[in-house]
């Protein structure tokens, strides 16, 4: 395997109130490559991501990031060691316009003019629709445009690892293939990503490696390719097969 | 299609509490009867809504931040008026001749002094009475409460107990003839210093960093957070910036009010809750709207039915929240 | 017997249980064992301190309302005797029509109060009840005509009450059997009935409702309970015992003004007297009362000694003069509700660990994981 | 009978519950699935009041109760226990119950009576407990209880409330492997007294397979099938939906 991953999760457990989410979750996030994290709703995939954000408390086991552990620190402090996050429900704030998120994203820019031009041409070649709504409030913008938005905040400033969460969650499907492209560009300039998805179509398109997770626990992990080729082991792991436990 | 040629389109505001306030003010000109008079309360109500404006702005931007709901924000008002008390005092030599340059600048020092007292006595209430009951508004309402009877008797306990004078340096008495509506000076004055504080605000709230991560802080803490920024920190800070702009809200208060008792912060405080209800909790827009319907409404019905002027604010925050029960320009939570 | 007079709220604890007692004996014997006016004044103002505050805690402590209002409903009873009698001549027609008066208006205004709480958020609640007390109070110097303004009205009592009206010739054990005995005893038979009420009402299955508004209204909801109505309900049953309490005081102090029922420091009093004497208790109540009157008046003595004792250091002076007393009470108070939350009843029902925290934030509505 | 028809729930633009028309007969169990995000839970909300419908309606009985209140819509006989765990955490086990039971008996607005000396309802909170098999932990703060604990009270106080309609989501979520029968068992019950309509959002599929007379699968707010177990399990288009490789109305 190559060098140390980048991202590595071993033992980690959450709690959210009296609910225990994340039974021992072991995560390897190899460096310059695209990994898929699968799974059920309500198995955890989410919960796994704020738990790297440090946005939930991890109970027990350890998160290091470039070797340095992540499980103690306060979340702008995670962010800050190169991590950008895209929730779930990609945390625009609407009152803000286009412009302004973006502004507020580059932490290194105090005024836009100091953002990195080469990267806002290419947010823009990726995400046309952001020049065209660039002074409205990002309330106003169509689902697909919002998570459009979200991704390019992670990227207006280079950032080590992406942590996106279900980009296509309530995307048609014509917008969905448009992220899909966005996604595989940004994959061909070597930017790692987790990516949690439960559209197989994106998973397939886009990942290297691959780990399913199910109650709290990776329960599989492998080459996105050999589980694409695999349709026994998808039903198995994925869809509503009548196996698994009570 | 090069990305230059992608046309860009300009967003528009919701205008409707704009024109309740329009409404209010050329409302009242056919029921006060004459135009001077007219002209006299929309300025004094004006000038009012400015100060109120000033400071309810600090509460209304931390309540929006960290849900911290500061029930003892007047006190800083208090101490703001007694502080100019003692700076105009001081300055008296300054204050006395009838020359408008010294005598603004002895109010500005007065203002800068009530400022960092209040800043100061803004952290320390910060870190000793807020910090410990975040996310708990019961005890948050019970703890600042204590805060502010605190705050009062120890001002009495520096200033004694009795109320002091705070008369307006000799410029700024009388009042300026616009035809034959006469203006009170200071009025005039009040709402330029309060347009500036404004000016001031908005600057930064829409032109900085600083003021665009306090906007997305109070829409979204966590996902501010997770673009590495400390939320804590910067709510700190705007908790001082709070109570140093009551600081200033006092000293033109004081002035306002020519005297100055301890209980001058319980009295606004009441008030600055009004307009920051109407306002819409959280919202800077907001505040500043109400703050200017709630002046200008209690100098018309002062006028109209000094009676009812008591009732005025009531009506007005039942009226809004029958029509927006989260007040004019409530703040997205997500 | 004690089980139904208490409506099954036994004080579950021995301590609690003897302290009750001791302070139900001391409020009956105070005319007897101790004469002087001051020692009935301080008793007379505990009692009223007592229905006032448990009716306080009624919203507070059992059913979770932060209301400011409380001290206007205390004033309204207190005006509506006063005025009455003022106008009316004394009398008990005239005592009785001010506080039938009182209590309609607070019945009135306690369920438009309550029906506001349908539309806002609870921190709004809690901003507009004090809005509504403020403007109240301000009204109340405001029409001096009928109130007297400032300096408040005074008023004579029916004949019954009045201090010259002899009952016995000789004193009976110690006290002189006059309307102002009559008064006083009046007074703790109205406390003692009004505290057994309210104690069976937050027994009573209403009772057990507010508890599970305050725990979750949102589950109280689901359950089928329509808990605007219950809020409102148990604003008015609060507001109307808190009408009472005013009347009482007044007809006590054959005084009203302003200062004495409508004044701020006295919210203040009763959110310390609630805090310090344990939320959701009535009992926390009546031990919080006792204590604050007490330290009220003979802290004041002790610090006037100390102020005298200073008298070489100006500013220690003036932090220990007696009418800075508030700020040691602010201290108090702040210092209560972090570290002292329970109070003295919640500590002395299960010493190790807090009865209950009435702020707990209930958990979200259905959101998915 | 409960039915809904054309159901739409739109939050700002996202449309979470898209135009679903279906009807649940008393005596069955019908089983809600369907991936991550597809309305399920709002579709719950929607019926049990927590959300307004943004259009259609739903029907109860004969009654059009799409406007009602939370509160009445219980009162009326639709109960329903929550994804996440809703209880009076400070109140006793039994108090929680109680209150449940108290508000079937619409004997909630009792000024005068003490409510320990409504022997019936206190008696009828305690077999409830003991049916669940938390009779010992009567007395204790329900907060203390551990999660598969709280998960079995909160399934004890919507069986208190006697409703016509049970709205279960996700009622086995978090519960101890040993926890899972009792409820199941609960449920199978509830199911014999062939009067009852059961609504149940669920996982774990095998809960699903054993208790469920009918699916309803939801994709992206739309009904996507709806019929027996075995039928609906084998549809390709609903394995697609749960892998999300094609949104089946395109397929």
């Amino acid at each position: 395997m190559s060098a140390a991953p980048l991202l590595r999760l071993a033992g980690v457990h959450t709690h959210l109130g009296a609910f225990h989410i994340l039974h021992g979750v072991d995560l390897e996030v190899p460096e310059g490559e695209v990994t898929v994290l699968l799974g059920r709703n309500g198995a955890g995939k989410t919960t796994t991501l704020r738990t790297i954000m440090g946005l939930t408390p991890a109970s027990a086991g350890t998160i290091s990031f470039d070797g340095q552990p992540l499980q103690a620190r306060a979340t702008p402090d995670i962010a800050r060691l190169g991590l950008a996050y895209v929730p779930e429900n990609m945390g625009i704030f609407g009152d803000l316009s286009v412009r302004e998120n973006l502004l507020l994203a580059a932490r290194g820019a105090r005024r836009l003019e100091q953002i990195d031009a080469k990267r806002l041409d290419a947010i823009f070649v990726l995400f046309p629709a952001l020049k065209t709504f660039w002074l409205h409030p990002a309330g106003t913008l169509s689902g697909g445009q919002k998570q459009m938005l979200a991704i390019a905040r992670a990227l207006v400033e280079p950032r080590r690892l992406l942590l996106v969460d279900e980009p296509s969650k309530g995307l048609a499907p014509a917008i969905v293939a448009n992220l899909i492209g966005a996604l595989r560009d940004l994959k061909a300039t070597r930017t790692t990503l987790l990516l949690v998805e439960q559209n197989f179509a994106m998973a397939r398109a886009l990942g290297d490696g691959v780990a399913v997770i199910d109650d709290g626990r990776v329960v599989h992990r492998g080459r996105m390719a050999a589980l694409a080729d695999d349709a026994a082991l998808q039903h198995r792991l994925l869809g509503l097969s009548l196996g698994g436990r009570a | 299609m090069t990305v230059a040629a992608v046309p860009m389109t300009v967003p528009r505001r919701d205008p409707w509490p704009l024109a309740l306030l329009a409404a209010l003010a050329l409302g009242a000109l056919p029921l006060v009867g004459s135009v001077s008079s007219w002209v006299t309360l929309s300025v004094a109500g004006l000038a009012m809504g400015m100060i109120v404006f000033i400071v309810a702005s600090g509460l209304t931007l931390v309540f929006g931040l960290m849900d911290v709901l500061n029930f003892g924000h007047g006190v800083f008002i208090a101490l703001g008026a007694f502080v100019a008390t003692s700076v105009l005092a001081g300055l008296s030599d300054w204050t006395s001749p009838a020359d408008l340059a010294r005598n603004v600048a002895a109010i500005f020092v007065a203002m800068l002094a009530a400022m960092a007292l209040a800043a100061a006595i803004g952290a320390a209430f910060e870190r000793l009475l807020v910090r410990p009951a975040y996310g708990q508004h019961l005890k948050q309402i019970l703890v600042t409460m204590g805060g502010m009877v605190i705050g009062e008797e120890l001002i009495k306990v520096v200033w004694g107990p009795a109320p002091l004078p705070l008369p307006l340096p000799e410029a700024l008495r009388g009042a300026l003839v616009l035809g034959d509506a006469a203006v009170e000076k200071y009025r005039v004055f009040a709402v330029a210093v309060g347009l500036l504080v404004l000016a001031a605000m908005l600057y930064t709230l829409n032109r900085t960093k600083l003021g665009l991560l306090i906007r997305a802080g109070v829409q979204d803490r966590e996902m501010v957070e997770s673009l590495g920024y400390r939320v804590r920190t910067l709510f700190v800070g705007v908790f001082v910036a709070g109570s140093a702009l009551a600081g200033l809200g006092g000293v033109l208060w004081g002035l306002y009010q020519q005297t100055v008792t301890a209980q001058i912060g319980a009295q606004v405080n009441v008030l600055i809750f009004i307009v920051v209800i109407v306002g819409g909790l959280g919202s800077t827009l907001g505040c500043l709207v109400g703050a200017l319907l709630v002046g200008l409404l209690a100098n018309y019905t002062g006028f109209l039915a000094p009676q009812l002027a008591v009732f005025s604010n009531i009506a007005l925050m039942i009226g809004v929240l029958l029509w927006r029960p989260l007040g004019l320009y409530p703040v997205g939570r997500r | 017997m004690w089980r139904r007079l208490l409506s099954h709220d036994l004080p579950r604890s021995r301590a609690l249980a003897a302290l009750l007692l001791l302070i139900v004996l001391a409020l009956a014997l105070t005319p007897f064992v101790l004469p002087g006016a001051r020692a009935l004044n301080v008793a007379a103002k505990v009692l009223v301190f007592i229905v006032l505050v448990a009716s306080y805690d009624l919203l507070l402590g059992y059913t979770g309302i932060v209301s400011f209002a409380h001290t206007m409903f205390f004033g309204i009873g207190a005006y509506g005797v006063a005025i009455a009698s003022a106008r009316l001549g004394p009398g008990w027609a005239a005592v009785g029509a001010g506080l039938g008066a009182a209590l309609l208006a607070s019945l009135a205004l306690a369920a438009l109060i309550g029906l506001a709480s349908l539309r806002v958020r609870a921190i709004f609640f809690a901003m507009i009840t004090l809005a509504v007390a403020s403007a109240f109070q301000a009204l109340a110097s405001q029409w001096s005509a009928f109130t007297g303004g400032e300096d408040g009205l005074s008023f004579a009592l029916p004949a019954a009450l009045q201090p010259a009206t002899l009952y016995l010739d000789e004193p009976l054990l110690g006290a002189r059997v006059d309307g102002r005995l009559l008064s006083y005893a009046g007074l703790f038979g109205a406390t003692l009935v009004l505290v057994l009420a309210m104690l069976r009402i937050v027994n009573s299955p209403f009772g057990s409702v507010l508890k599970a508004i305050r725990e979750n209204d949102f589950r109280a909801e689901a359950l089928g309970y329509r808990t605007v109505v219950y809020r409102t309900a148990a604003n008015v049953i609060a507001a109307l015992f808190a009408t009472l309490a005013g009347a009482m005081l007044a007809l006590w102090l054959r005084y009203n003004g302003p200062d004495t029922s409508l004044s701020f420091e006295i919210m203040l009093d009763v959110l310390l007297i609630v805090v310090i004497g344990g939320m959701g208790s009535l009992y926390g109540a009546v031990v919080g009362s006792v204590l604050f009157v007490l330290a009220q008046s003979y802290l004041q003595d002790l610090m006037r000694a100390a102020a005298g004792a200073a008298e070489g250091l100006p500013l220690l002076a003036a932090l220990l003069s007696p009418d800075r007393w508030l700020l040691w009470l602010g201290v108090l108070f702040v210092l209560s509700v972090y570290h002292f939350p329970e109070g003295v009843v919640g500590r002395l029902r299960a010493p190790r660990r807090p009865r209950h925290d009435a702020d707990r934030a209930p958990r979200p509505p259905g959101g998915s994981r | 009978m409960l039915e809904t028809r054309d159901l739409t729930v739109r939050f700002g633009g996202h449309v979470a519950v898209d135009a679903v028309s279906c009807t649940f007969l008393p005596g069955t169990l019908t089983a809600i699935v369907g991936p991550n995000g597809a309305g399920k839970t709002t579709y719950f909300n929607a019926l049990s009041g927590q959300v307004r419908a943004s259009a259609g309606s739903i029907h109860w009985r004969g009654r059009d109760l799409t406007a009602q209140p939370v509160a009445r819509r219980a009162q009326g006989g639709l109960g329903r226990a929550f994804q996440l765990t809703q209880l009076f955490p400070n109140l006793s086990v039994v108090e929680n119950v109680r209150l449940a039971v108290q508000a079937r008996r619409r004997e909630g607005f009792r000024f005068w009576s003490v409510w320990s000396d409504h022997r019936n309802t206190l008696e009828r909170a305690h077999a409830l407990l003991e049916r669940v098999r938390l009779g010992d932990r009567a007395h204790d703060r329900a907060a203390s209880l551990p999660h598969g604990d709280q998960r079995k009270l909160e399934v004890a106080m919507l069986m208190a409330q006697e409703p016509g309609a049970y709205l279960f989501d996700e009622p086995t979520a978090g519960m101890g492997v040993d926890d899972v029968p009792v409820i199941l068992d609960l449920i199978a019950a509830l199911k014999q007294q062939r009067d009852k309509v059961i609504l149940l959002v669920e996982h774990k599929l095998d809960v699903v397979r054993r208790l469920a007379d009918r699916i309803v699968v939801l994709h992206n707010g739309r009904l996507v099938a709806d019929g027996p177990p075995e039928q609906v399990m084998a549809s390709p288009i609903v394995q697609k939906a749960y892998l999300g490789l094609v949104p089946p109305g395109e397929a």
